[in-house]
């Protein structure tokens, strides 16, 4: 009855020991709640699917680049060249962090947001602050910022304390990153509709910014603790770490952020400039959020916790499975509840989605050489940089939007249509550049002054619905008139 | 919202209760139409209603059907709340049913979800006690049936309702 | 009122009048199922969205040409450059099709499978077997087997008895172009994971060919029926009319089947030869059958029916609504019975999926405009048919992955993801046979030798999960060892 309820709420668990905004060592926490604690360890086991786990040896992830070698001469001039493995579970990810050949190039310590529990360093470096700390970090070296985490205490992966309250055990977001990045996204007026709570606070007053931890549902805090990470950022050294969702979340809106961005100089932002063709590139990283929101799962209120932890029962009770990993291990659980088809059916449904998605990326890699090959022909006839202009600026477009599907880590899963158009822009961007590339040769094509689907096309498939720029005086709703 | 329903409402539903009793026909049609029968706890008498007849057919295909009846997940279990949620579903009902006026696919009402929402815990408290504070109850709540909507009626049930009037008078 | 609501429940329909095979006049079902009969003739009832139904006047639809002009620029050489305009409601289908500007050039008889209940017809001139009448009607000219068919009685669109037995009133398929076509398909080994009952052949004795009437399940038959005629075909005077599903459902399966395809002269075959480059290319006609085919929708089951002809409640009793028509006029009934989501949202949903879609399919028309430039550039500067031959092969490939999306009628709705993979091959193919003219121009590009995409990658989707080509041994299902 009611009483009991209350009373429950009030005092939910028997803890054994306390824990607090400094324990960073799950162990502690595993004392209250074994059976998370279980399940977190368990992220160190390795799993494997076809696109998804990592394959590759017990002792390290597969390299990619071996994989997709085209992967690799567009990383060219950048660290990603020289090692970009599968990723793994949670329990590596300091330890990855660590032994990854990118840190051969100096790595800013912003790395650390996201492969370390790491508050009690930003608010130590910040006096408090953790914005603040988080700034300090990024003017670090990756090695000295890891020095001083181990110097504040020991060094752990993501932890209990960075997605949970010690108090109540309530589910919050603690990164400064993100915190900044959804508070930006909240003020722009881009379409987000797969997060109620922003409409909401649009809604209202503004006085204050956006404020996850305050206006967020729970169940979109059971997204917004993995939007944490699983984001498109910069973390170099040039500026403190950046996720750019300040026009909005999908592809073309990021792209718009990061071409906007001036660097603390003045300059223009990019990421790398690419080692054959000249070309000031950007990296796209691990975009999960940012493609799960344009999803139709997202736009269901269908949360990553739902899929990547799903319940599970433990004797008479049940709780989220904290072994983090693909849903594929895990059909009955992840996927079934809601979807009541055989296993087998589900997976095959997974699998013709990530089928098609690696055929479109794979023509789009063969494309994006055709365009390099393009280019390094061109200036071998002597091609001026002004005239590879338009190339280059093709290759840009071609590159991020190949690179973010890419980089994405469910193969397309995450919104299958999305992130097909987003590499058939790809494709038709390398394609005009290679195009453009042959006309700097001295071929008979003009290159396209202005790509198509530069204005003529913003397409704001989240908007409502616009009339296509070609059809004449279509009807403001579906409508019906008597002859 | 179950504790909505016993301090919140009370006003609301004793009134609509009234109104109910009131208006011959509403009165009439509760009777005719075994509204009556809200005071028993058997699916027929809720299945009297063709409206409720996909669900009612939905029902007994689904999981629960051996273990639970209509009443068990739909109506409140605190003696009080449980006749007041008859009135005022006995309402709704039979205002809905003479006036043909509710919106279909017929879809549950906030309130309603609420009742439904502490029937599973009220079965299931075991099973989900661990979750976090407002992981099952309250303001924040995450409702069972985000992923097991179909213990009840297996896939959604209802119809979409007759022509519209814009739609009849077409021609 | 109530009274009436009970009495409905117990009375089943009485039959006022027998109808039988030659029944085509709707009316007369009429009398013995006036609700039905009631939708159907709603099929008159002009409506519009904002890609379907049709716009335009009231006298006549949209002339699709006008709304986008390169779909005349392809179609040039054609009937369809002529006029080609928005489908509209079933009652038309009779009328559009003799009022349609293409009969100014000669057009076969087989037109009249899709566009008249003429099943008395097919009787007469093949001796009581409908497939002889179909190949009969091939030769005649469309005037003189329209002629045909009034002399044999009155002529009606698709009526009643082209998908009802008369004596039982169940679901049937009449048309021997989809008799003929589905039967192919099950005898190939094609993937069909829609269509279980065509598994179920498969997995039996196949001694005799798969018959949809007795192999199908009620509820495939509930798509069937529509397939009669929502699908891709040729039905020039050549020969018969065909179905092109013998190397299954999927826009290349089906390039293939064309490609293979020979006609009787032993010549091989094609719809038309392009008036501009001269290269011989196929026409997609509305393939709905087929695109629903690869949609999660058909996988899971959701008939034609279940969304274009949802029950309506008649008091107590349900009715299939005849009035079929686009269900986004309709969505209470068509969508919402299994999504349980506010109508706003569910429409919001299909104006993303379509409007990602509209924009991909613009960009392919942009980039086949550039392919025939590029083509009438070459041959200005004098390059010989053996030198465009590549960019021709081309340009039939882009072209026929183009078309088969902009001649679906639901906007990509139907397999939102597998429609955006055919327009990004689409875009690619018409960008690099601009690439190959610009080289038989004589550009210093090569053209590729054998285009991307073609042994490489045969895309099979819908097969069980193979190895993706660039990767190294992948497990052949999900693993987890222990550490
Ligand atoms: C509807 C279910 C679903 C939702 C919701 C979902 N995912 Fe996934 N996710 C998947 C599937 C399926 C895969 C593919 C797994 C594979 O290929 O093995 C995947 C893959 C991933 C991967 C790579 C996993 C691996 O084993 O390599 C990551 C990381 C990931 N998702 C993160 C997220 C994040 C973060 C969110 C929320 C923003 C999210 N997912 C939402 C189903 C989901
Ligand atoms: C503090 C940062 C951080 C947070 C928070 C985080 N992740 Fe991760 N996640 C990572 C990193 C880093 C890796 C890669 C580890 C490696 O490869 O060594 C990873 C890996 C994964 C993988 C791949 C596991 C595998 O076996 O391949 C999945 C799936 C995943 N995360 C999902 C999630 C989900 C779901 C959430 C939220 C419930 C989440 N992550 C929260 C940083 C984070
Ligand atoms: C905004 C969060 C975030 C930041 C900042 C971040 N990472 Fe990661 N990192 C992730 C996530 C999430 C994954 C797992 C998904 C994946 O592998 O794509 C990952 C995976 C990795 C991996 C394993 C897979 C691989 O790429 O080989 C390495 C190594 C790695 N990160 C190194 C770094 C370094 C070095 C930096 C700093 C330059 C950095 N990370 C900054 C979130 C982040
Ligand atoms: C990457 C984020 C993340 C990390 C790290 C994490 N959790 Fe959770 N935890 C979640 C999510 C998401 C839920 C589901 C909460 C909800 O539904 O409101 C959850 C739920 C819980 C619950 C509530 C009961 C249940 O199982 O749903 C407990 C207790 C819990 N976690 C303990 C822990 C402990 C102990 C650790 C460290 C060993 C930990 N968590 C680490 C994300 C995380
Ligand atoms: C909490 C509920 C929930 C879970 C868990 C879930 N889904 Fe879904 N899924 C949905 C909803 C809702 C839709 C949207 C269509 C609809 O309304 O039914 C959907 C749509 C889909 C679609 C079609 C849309 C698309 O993106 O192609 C596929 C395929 C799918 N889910 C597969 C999966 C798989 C595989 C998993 C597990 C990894 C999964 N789903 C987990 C609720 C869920
Ligand atoms: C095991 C619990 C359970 C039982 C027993 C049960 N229902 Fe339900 N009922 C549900 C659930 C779950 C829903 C879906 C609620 C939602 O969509 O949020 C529902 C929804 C409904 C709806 C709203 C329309 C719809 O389809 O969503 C009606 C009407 C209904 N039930 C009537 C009945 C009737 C009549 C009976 C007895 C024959 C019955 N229910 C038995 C759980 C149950
Ligand atoms: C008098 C005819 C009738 C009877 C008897 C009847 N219902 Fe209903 N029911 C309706 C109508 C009409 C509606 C739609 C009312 C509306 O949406 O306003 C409805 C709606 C519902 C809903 C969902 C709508 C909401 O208000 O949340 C539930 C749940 C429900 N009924 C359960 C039951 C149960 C349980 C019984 C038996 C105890 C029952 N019904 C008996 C006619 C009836
Ligand atoms: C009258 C008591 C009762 C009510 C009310 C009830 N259940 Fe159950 N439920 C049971 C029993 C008994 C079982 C069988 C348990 C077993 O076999 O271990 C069960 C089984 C289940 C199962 C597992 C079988 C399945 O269908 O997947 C789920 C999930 C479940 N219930 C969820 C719910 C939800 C959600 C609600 C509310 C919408 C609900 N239950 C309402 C008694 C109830
Ligand atoms: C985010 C999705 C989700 C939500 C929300 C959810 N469940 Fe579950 N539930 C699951 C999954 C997944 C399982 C299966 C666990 C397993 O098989 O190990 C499960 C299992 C169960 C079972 C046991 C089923 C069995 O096999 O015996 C019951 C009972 C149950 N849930 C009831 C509830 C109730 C009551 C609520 C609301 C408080 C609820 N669930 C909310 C996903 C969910
Ligand atoms: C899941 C629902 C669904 C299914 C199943 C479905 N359709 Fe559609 N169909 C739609 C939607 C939505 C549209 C877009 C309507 C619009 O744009 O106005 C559409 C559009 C169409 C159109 C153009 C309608 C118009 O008004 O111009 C035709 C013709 C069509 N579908 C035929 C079919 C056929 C034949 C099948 C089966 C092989 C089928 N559909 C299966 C939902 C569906
Ligand atoms: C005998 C051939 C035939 C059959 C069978 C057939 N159709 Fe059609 N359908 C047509 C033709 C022809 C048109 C275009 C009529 C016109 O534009 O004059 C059409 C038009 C339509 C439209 C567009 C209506 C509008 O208002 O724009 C829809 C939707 C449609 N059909 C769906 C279906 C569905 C669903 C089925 C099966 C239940 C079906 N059709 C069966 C030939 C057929
Ligand atoms: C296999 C079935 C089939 C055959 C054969 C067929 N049609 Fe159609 N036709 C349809 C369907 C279905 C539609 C409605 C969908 C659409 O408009 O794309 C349609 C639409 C039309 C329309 C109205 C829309 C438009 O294109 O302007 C005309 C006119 C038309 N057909 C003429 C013809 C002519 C002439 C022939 C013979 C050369 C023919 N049809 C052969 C099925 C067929
Ligand atoms: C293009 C195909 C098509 C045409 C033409 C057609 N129907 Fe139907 N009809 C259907 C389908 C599909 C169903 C659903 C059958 C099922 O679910 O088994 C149906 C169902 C029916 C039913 C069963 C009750 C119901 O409504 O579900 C009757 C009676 C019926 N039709 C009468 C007619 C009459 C009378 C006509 C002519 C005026 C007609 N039909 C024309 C496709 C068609
Ligand atoms: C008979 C049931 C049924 C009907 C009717 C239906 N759907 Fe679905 N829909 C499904 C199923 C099943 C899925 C697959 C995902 C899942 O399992 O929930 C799905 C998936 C979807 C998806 C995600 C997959 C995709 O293709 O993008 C959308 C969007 C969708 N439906 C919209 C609609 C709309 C709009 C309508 C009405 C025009 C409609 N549905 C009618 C059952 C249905
Ligand atoms: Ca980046
Ligand atoms: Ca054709």
């Amino acid at each position: 009855n009611i009483f009991e309820r209350k009373a429950e709420e009030r005092t939910p668990y028997v803890r054994v020991v306390e824990v607090g905004e400094d324990d960073t060592d799950p162990a502690k926490w595993g004392k209250n709640w074994p059976a998370q604690f279980d399940g977190y360890q368990r992220t160190a086991i390795s799993t494997r699917t076809r696109f998804g786990g990592h394959g590759g040896s017990e002792a390290m992830p597969e390299e990619k680049l071996d994989r997709d070698p085209w992967l690799r001469r567009m990383f060219l001039g950048y660290a990603f060249s020289i090692d970009y493995r599968d990723r793994r579970g949670h329990a590596y990810m300091l330890a990855d962090q660590e032994a990854t050949q990118r840190l051969t190039k100096p790595q800013s310590g912003s790395c650390l947001h996201c492969h370390a529990s790491i508050m009690p360093l930003y608010r130590k470096l910040g006096g408090g602050d953790v914005f603040k700390g988080l700034d300090e970090t990024s003017k670090l070296s990756y090695q000295d910022a890891s020095k001083a985490l181990r110097d504040a205490g020991a060094a752990h992966p993501v932890s209990c304390v960075d997605c949970h309250d010690p108090k109540t055990m309530a589910l919050r977001v603690t990164r400064p990153g993100f915190i900044r990045g959804i508070a930006a996204l909240a003020a722009s007026d881009a379409e987000a509709p797969a997060l109620p709570s922003v409409a909401l606070w649009r809604s209202g007053s503004r006085a204050r910014p956006y404020d996850p931890n305050t206006d967020a549902s729970r169940n979109e805090m059971r997204s917004f603790v993995c939007g944490q990470c699983h984001v498109e950022y910069y973390c170099g050294g040039k500026m403190p770490l950046q996720f750019p969702w300040g026009q909005g979340l999908r592809v073309e809106q990021i792209e718009a952020f990061w071409d906007a961005t001036k660097f603390p100089d003045g300059s223009a932002f990019y990421d790398y400039e690419h080692k054959e063709s000249g070309a000031h590139v950007l990296k796209a990283q691990h975009p999960e959020f940012e493609l799960w929101n344009q999803g139709v799962h997202a736009r269901s209120g269908v949360s990553c916790a739902d899929c990547h932890m799903p319940y599970i029962r433990e004797g008479a009770t049940k709780v989220s499975d904290h072994w983090v990993r693909s849903p594929l291990l895990n059909i009955n659980r992840a996927c079934q509840t809601c979807h009541r088809f055989p296993e087998a059916e589900l997976s095959a449904r997974v699998a013709v989605i990530q089928q098609r998605n690696y055929d479109l990326l794979e023509r789009g890699g063969q494309a994006l050489v055709a365009l390099l090959d393009a280019v390094n022909d061109a200036k071998a006839k002597g091609a001026t940089t002004e005239q590879l202009a338009p190339a280059l600026a093709l290759q840009r477009r071609a590159q991020w939007r190949l690179d973010f599907i890419a980089a994405e880590n469910s193969m397309g899963f995450h919104a299958p249509q999305e992130a097909a158009r987003v590499l058939g822009e790809a494709i038709d961007y390398a394609r005009q550049g290679q195009l453009a590339a042959l006309a700097a040769a001295g071929s008979p094509a003009s290159a396209p002054a202005q790509p198509f689907g530069d204005a003529a096309h913003p397409a704001e498939p989240g908007a409502a619905p616009a009339a296509p720029a070609a059809r004449k005086d279509p009807p403001a709703a579906p409508s019906a008139s008597g002859r | 919202m179950i504790d909505g329903i016993v301090k919140g409402r009370w006003p609301w539903v004793v009134l609509a209760a009234a109104l109910g009793v009131l208006l011959g026909v509403a009165g009439f049609t509760l009777h005719y139409a075994e509204g009556l029968s809200y005071f028993s706890t058997d699916p027929r008498a809720c299945a009297n209603c063709h409206i409720m007849k996909p669900q009612y057919d939905g029902w007994q295909k689904a999981s629960h059907h051996a273990v639970a009846t209509c009443a068990d997940c739909h109506l409140p279990h605190t003696f009080v709340a449980k006749y007041l949620a008859k009135a005022s579903n006995g309402w709704h009902h039979s205002k809905g049913f003479t006036l043909q006026d509710f919106p279909e696919p017929i879809a549950i009402k906030p309130e309603n979800a609420g009742i439904l929402q502490a029937n599973c815990l009220r079965c299931h408290d075991d099973m989900v006690h661990d979750l976090v504070p407002g992981a099952a109850r309250g303001r924040d709540t995450i409702a069972c049936v985000h992923c097991h909507s179909a213990v009840g009626h297996g896939d959604r049930a209802g119809l979409g309702g007759p022509l519209r009037d814009d739609e009849r008078t077409k021609r």
